[in-house]
């Protein structure tokens, strides 16, 4: 099944299990989303358990706060993670606060859905991978899947989970694996294993890195589409890379991350988003923190570049396969 | 644009001013007021485009003599009255105490709501103790209408050992689950669309709660005002959106806030939401247009915007001077009144009550405002301790704490 | 409260749905249409308050025969009429051809604005050259009603190598200082307060030139739609707020954004903002509307919130199919027509236009169409090139470019 | 003079200079601030020129970027960083955009004032230091100032850049410096050089680092209240640490921090935001990019942790002199 129909069966199998989970936001409804991860949710589960709502992020973001604190359990979708901004109040001064604030007595367990990254053509709003905002929020957890088995396990442990997370979905993942060579015909999701996806209920736990690729000459990090870029770059370098999927960003999985860096001795951070202040720059941190002894070369960053994502220029903006064997190449040398 | 381009006046910038300043005298001598009892009382499935006057209009019951007059009056038992009295009595008590313990160093700030105790009493008393409220800061009646315990609420004030926030929100920043009272945000505005979700929440799962927010006029013009009626109209959820027009945002006066030019009570209008304007001051006022609401809340007709209409007598809070942005003592010129003295003589009117009755209350009051005082202060304040242990600082950020919390906390010795 | 918690009955969520989905037909019979030239024009400078009932009813200029009727009518001359209808011919031709190159693959995206070309060709006609216009993606009216070379455009659309915007803004997100067009934005809403800000500048510096904004009403729900008009109001900016209701956002119809109970115009209201409700696919009503609120703003009388009243004939954008969620062909049944076909006819009743000339306008605007589409087609589209330098993708980030950009720029080796 | 009366002055000279220049946000006007920055502009300039808005911070940043499209220059005042979330989209989708999206032709020279930080009892929604949120953001530029002298010639900087720019006042240093000894009784400013303020107008350059204390052990990166607590910890620890001021975060000094780290070996990075995705992240992982040979200790962070700021526990939240002395003397023993 493609990330589309995994997701779909998981906020069913969340929907059928719990009369308290609720899915919102724009186009959800009767039309099942623009990506269509909602399709037939409503006319399965009922107008007031899945719904469209009015055209403000901000207002969607209070509402499943107010719901949370009943008791819901709300997964609200973002139509694109670039519009997310209008909701980073209720987000970061609410959903993460909520449980503080009031000494465990109100909770926000909220899912918030987001398709993210760039590869669509979509332009700067509609291609964004906003992931290093919210990771430096307290409070809130943050899930990439990169698979359909992944994002089916991750999104139901996120709806189950009793904290607010944040859950992006790799758009460019959506319909098939991406390597990153977008002039390369498009391979569907049913030619990859992780496309055979169990029936009914089963949670991937948050906070668990997944090994990829076993390799001892470098550490790659890597979470949504660029695990599959990552993968082929290491593949088309030749480079023994070993390669580790973190799919939950906080918490980070330190003890994967420390484990396979201390064997490499080597570490190359691959992500989607821009490059300063991005999620890489935590982890960078965090390798160095941890691994400074038996760091060989410097940490590289693969990433977007500091601008907004061109519309025409999509592909010189995307951090391919070339740039990251380049990153590759260049540590192996040290 | 067929015609050659013509010349054009040069525009300019409008800036509302309030009519008074530092200096001036004050004088609320424009201000329209209308008679008590003179508002319509429409029925709660009246339509929201049959009603929009009373969006405009003034919802009183109270006179001048203190007697109870007009459709709206509730005509609530003596045993209701003094207990709104008693309850804002000892709200102002709590207030003036609280005031002072923060000018002894004991804890960093405070808020009053002095003028305003009329609205959360009242409106506390008038929904169901099961229904969920999501107060801002200056709705601490909410509390003492539910017979919430003084010391807890203090010991929040001096984040101490007792306090159940465990010393993490600002003074006032309550919160209390079982007094159904959603923990207050220092982001102005959040929980009003929160008050929508939950009501929302509440119709889907078939409850029977519903829910009542606050607001400030000062801080209708964040989003989530429009958020909330948005929401609140779309979905007909059960929520009473209440709207304290109390004139002041911090320095600026309400039209800064957009009231110059219509009342706030009209906002509601344009989403088709009945809309109420209401003297603040005025307990049966308030407390009937609140069990109104509630009313069309409960029978699945939505939701309810009501206007309270008042006027912050005391600073913002402990950081303002009023002094310095308007005249002195503006408060005690406001010419719907006290909220205390009304209620008073309203029962007076009844001929069931007396100066003696109410000094004998006034010494209840203030002693049970003391004795909470003594107890909470026995259980630590800010400035001497003690607090709860440093360690629950990385507690709650996660149901579970994470690796890093856990090192860090280790990192912290604590 | 005081008495023991009573009974309540279990509540339930509304939740909007249009009258049809896909499979019935489609029914607008129960859609209230005044008759043309019912409605009041109240003077300019009429308050607020004195022309509420405007906020409900309908500025219709044109009737069923095609004659201009009512208070309302402009009264335009030849020369301006078939200007308009030029425009919206241009329009028309012009989304075809894009939306048949976007199939074509030469771009990855389009959005139409079929039933919608009055409102942007006649609003853009009604104001100033000189005036600022802050538009959504449905507005290339108002470029073309202003003249601006469809080869410009169509640049943008291809992203190629005249593209002013340097291949970086998804197509029809239109940028033109020189045209007085302001950037349009992929996040809904946001120019609405930026439309009141310029608009508050040019008052502030005793400037003539006034601003426009649009929003779709779908988009209302954003925050960004209720701080524009609060700030209007409050310093009464010199801006006309237009809400064209198309009566869908993508696959959600306008009760989910509120429109169930109420006009969005009614929205207006609620922040004293004189309020106009007006038949958006009759070009004579919304030139005349534009005109009436350009004159109050170039008074100092401030905003006026105008809703365009209309239909989505199209899909919502080349990514949609609106058979998935409404009764198909649903705009061809759109009771207040088309608005092209009505200002044809307008133009045959006055005498001064026949089926000819109008075969010949047609035959011109296509030409024109396609000769700018070759034109801009030989400077490159999106699936071929060429395209500007893909150095420029690091540029205008800032000002100057930092070294780290810089760094990046050498590292992409561009 | 304070650094209060510096920023005040600032906009004064600018307020005076340029008939472009504006001045909004909550209790600006007539009040002149809850913290008195713009105690009597609005008397001196006009009602027009400085004036109070409504209480809605998206809204003032969505009426900002209005006023700079047309050509003015609006300073606006956000009331406590704590509050800048709602108007993250205005921000991050406008403001920080608006130049590249029109190719050049409209801009957003946008300045937006926010006292930060924490050590006023102000609990977690009076005391958060929210840069990195937007040190991520490509377009927006950062800065910080920690003395006096610095706050004005750094304001006017702000105001007469042509890009948005995110200026973050640390209340703690409004009216003395601070040396995160909360027990100790205030200092005022006036004891210190850099309250010499001239008068009129100077600008110090954005993107220039100061070297506050010259050393050979160890770089210490600060900005903001952090400076002084880290003078006072390299003081107390007996370290002779190179203190560098970055003064703006983006765009970084990477020359200063460069020379320095490549000179120490050495680096210790401190700021009160919470640690996770913090800018110490980014800063970290540039050293490590930068001077990767050079570093003879893993480079470390104090910063605030990964919590709201709590009320009562003010002092054990915030990265005080003990806890800077001590990770120096970890990179030392190294
Ligand atoms: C989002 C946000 N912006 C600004 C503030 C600072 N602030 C606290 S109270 C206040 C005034 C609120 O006025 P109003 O809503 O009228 O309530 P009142 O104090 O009169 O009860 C302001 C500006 C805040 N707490 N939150
Ligand atoms: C902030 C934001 N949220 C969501 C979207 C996705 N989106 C694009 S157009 C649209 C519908 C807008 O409907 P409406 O405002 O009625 O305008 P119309 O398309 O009818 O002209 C949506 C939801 C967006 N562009 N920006
Ligand atoms: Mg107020
Ligand atoms: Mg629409």
């Amino acid at each position: 099944m493609t990330m589309v129909q995994a997701l779909n069966a998981a906020m069913d199998v969340m929907l059928t299990r719990s009369g308290d989970v609720v899915v919102l936001g724009e186009d959800v409804g009767y039309f099942g989303g623009v990506f269509r991860c909602t399709d037939g949710l409503q006319r399965k589960h009922g107008r007031d358990r899945v719904f469209d709502t009015p055209i403000t992020e901000a207002g969607i973001m209070g509402i499943a706060v107010g719901m949370a604190a009943y008791g819901l359990r709300p997964v609200a979708e973002m139509q694109f993670a670039d519009y997310i901004y209008p909701a980073c109040d209720q987000l970061i001064s609410e959903a993460a606060r909520l449980r503080y604030r009031s000494g465990g007595e109100f909770t926000a367990p909220v899912t918030v859905r987001a398709p993210y990254g760039g590869g669509i053509f979509g332009g700067q709003t509609h291609s964004q991978s906003p992931e290093a905002i919210f990771t430096h929020v307290a409070g809130l957890k943050t899930v990439i899947p990169s698979t359909p088995y992944d994002a089916k396990g991750l999104l139901i442990s996120a709806i189950e989970d009793d904290d607010p997370v944040m859950f992006f979905e790799p758009k460019r993942l959506y319909n098939g694996p991406f390597e990153g060579y977008h002039d390369r015909p498009v391979v569907p999701w049913a030619k990859h294993p992780a496309s055979e996806v169990p029936d009914g209920h089963y949670a991937i736990p948050l906070g668990k890195a997944a090994t990829v690729r076993s390799g001892t000459a470098v550490t790659i990090l890597a979470y949504g589409t660029m695990v599959h870029v990552a993968l082929a770059a290491a593949r088309d370098a030749q480079v023994d890379a070993e390669i580790l999927d973190l799919r939950t960003l906080v918490p980070v999985d330190i003890e994967a991350i420390e484990a396979s860096v201390r064997k490499t001795g080597r570490c190359v951070i691959v992500h989607e988003a821009t490059r300063t202040g991005g999620f890489g720059a935590e982890l960078s941190a965090l390798v160095q923190e941890h691994c400074f002894h038996h760091l060989e070369a410097p940490i590289e960053r693969v990433t977007g570049w500091d601008t907004p994502y061109p519309h025409a220029f999509e592909w010189e903006y995307f951090p391919g396969p070339a740039r990251i064997a380049e990153a590759l190449r260049r540590v192996m040398e040290e | 644009m067929d015609a050659p381009v013509p010349v054009r006046a040069p525009l300019s910038l409008h800036v509302p001013e309030p009519p008074q300043r530092p200096g001036s005298e004050i004088d609320f001598s424009t201000l329209a007021v209308p008679p008590a009892g003179t508002a319509r009382r429409p029925d709660t499935d009246c339509p929201a485009a049959d009603m929009t006057d009373l969006a405009y209009d003034l919802v009183r019951v109270l006179d001048d003599q203190g007697h109870a007059v007009g459709p709206w009056d509730p005509v609530l038992g003596p045993d209701t009255l003094v207990r709104g009295l008693r309850a804002m009595m000892t709200v102002r008590a709590y207030d003036e105490r609280m005031q002072r313990a923060q000018r002894q160093g004991k804890t960093s700030f405070y808020m009053k709501c002095t003028g305003e105790e009329a609205i959360a009493v009242a409106q506390g008393m008038a929904v169901d103790r099961s229904d969920m409220l999501f107060p801002t800061y200056r709705q601490q009646g909410l509390l003492i209408a539910r017979d919430w315990p003084l010391v807890d609420m203090m010991c929040q004030v001096f984040s101490n050992a007792g306090d159940r926030l465990k010393g993490r929100q600002m003074p006032v920043f309550y919160s209390s689950r079982e007094a159904g009272f959603f923990s207050i945000s220092g982001n102005l505005g959040t929980q009003y669309s929160q008050a929508v979700g939950w009501a929302m929440a509440s119709a889907i799962k078939g409850d029977s709660r519903i829910a009542a927010a606050w607001i400030g006029e000062g801080a209708t013009a964040e989003g989530d005002f429009h958020h909330a009626l948005t929401f609140a109209s779309v979905y007909r959820a059960p929520v009473i959106l209440n709207l304290v027009n109390n004139h002041w945002a911090i320095s600026s006066f309400h039209g800064i806030a957009g009231g110059e030019r219509t009342t706030f009570a009209a906002r509601g209008l344009g989403y088709g939401i009945p809309s109420l304007r209401v003297d603040g001051n005025d307990f049966l006022a308030v407390f009937a247009a609140t069990r109104w609401a509630a009313e069309r809340a409960r029978a699945n007709l939505g939701p309810t915007l009501i206007e309270l209409f008042t006027y912050r007598a005391a600073a913002h809070s402990t950081s303002d001077d009023p002094a310095k942005y308007r005249p002195e003592n503006a408060g005690a010129h406001w010419p719907l009144g006290d909220p205390i003295d009304r209620l008073r003589q309203h029962l007076i009117a009844l001929g069931i009550w007396s100066e003696a009755r109410q000094e004998e209350l006034a010494r209840e009051v203030a002693e049970a405002v003391q004795v909470a005082g003594k107890e909470a202060e026995s259980l630590g304040t800010l400035d001497k301790g003690p607090f709860q242990s440093a360690r629950t600082m990385f507690e709650d950020v996660y149901k579970t704490m994470p690796w890093h919390l856990e090192r860090q906390r280790r990192q912290a010795g604590v």
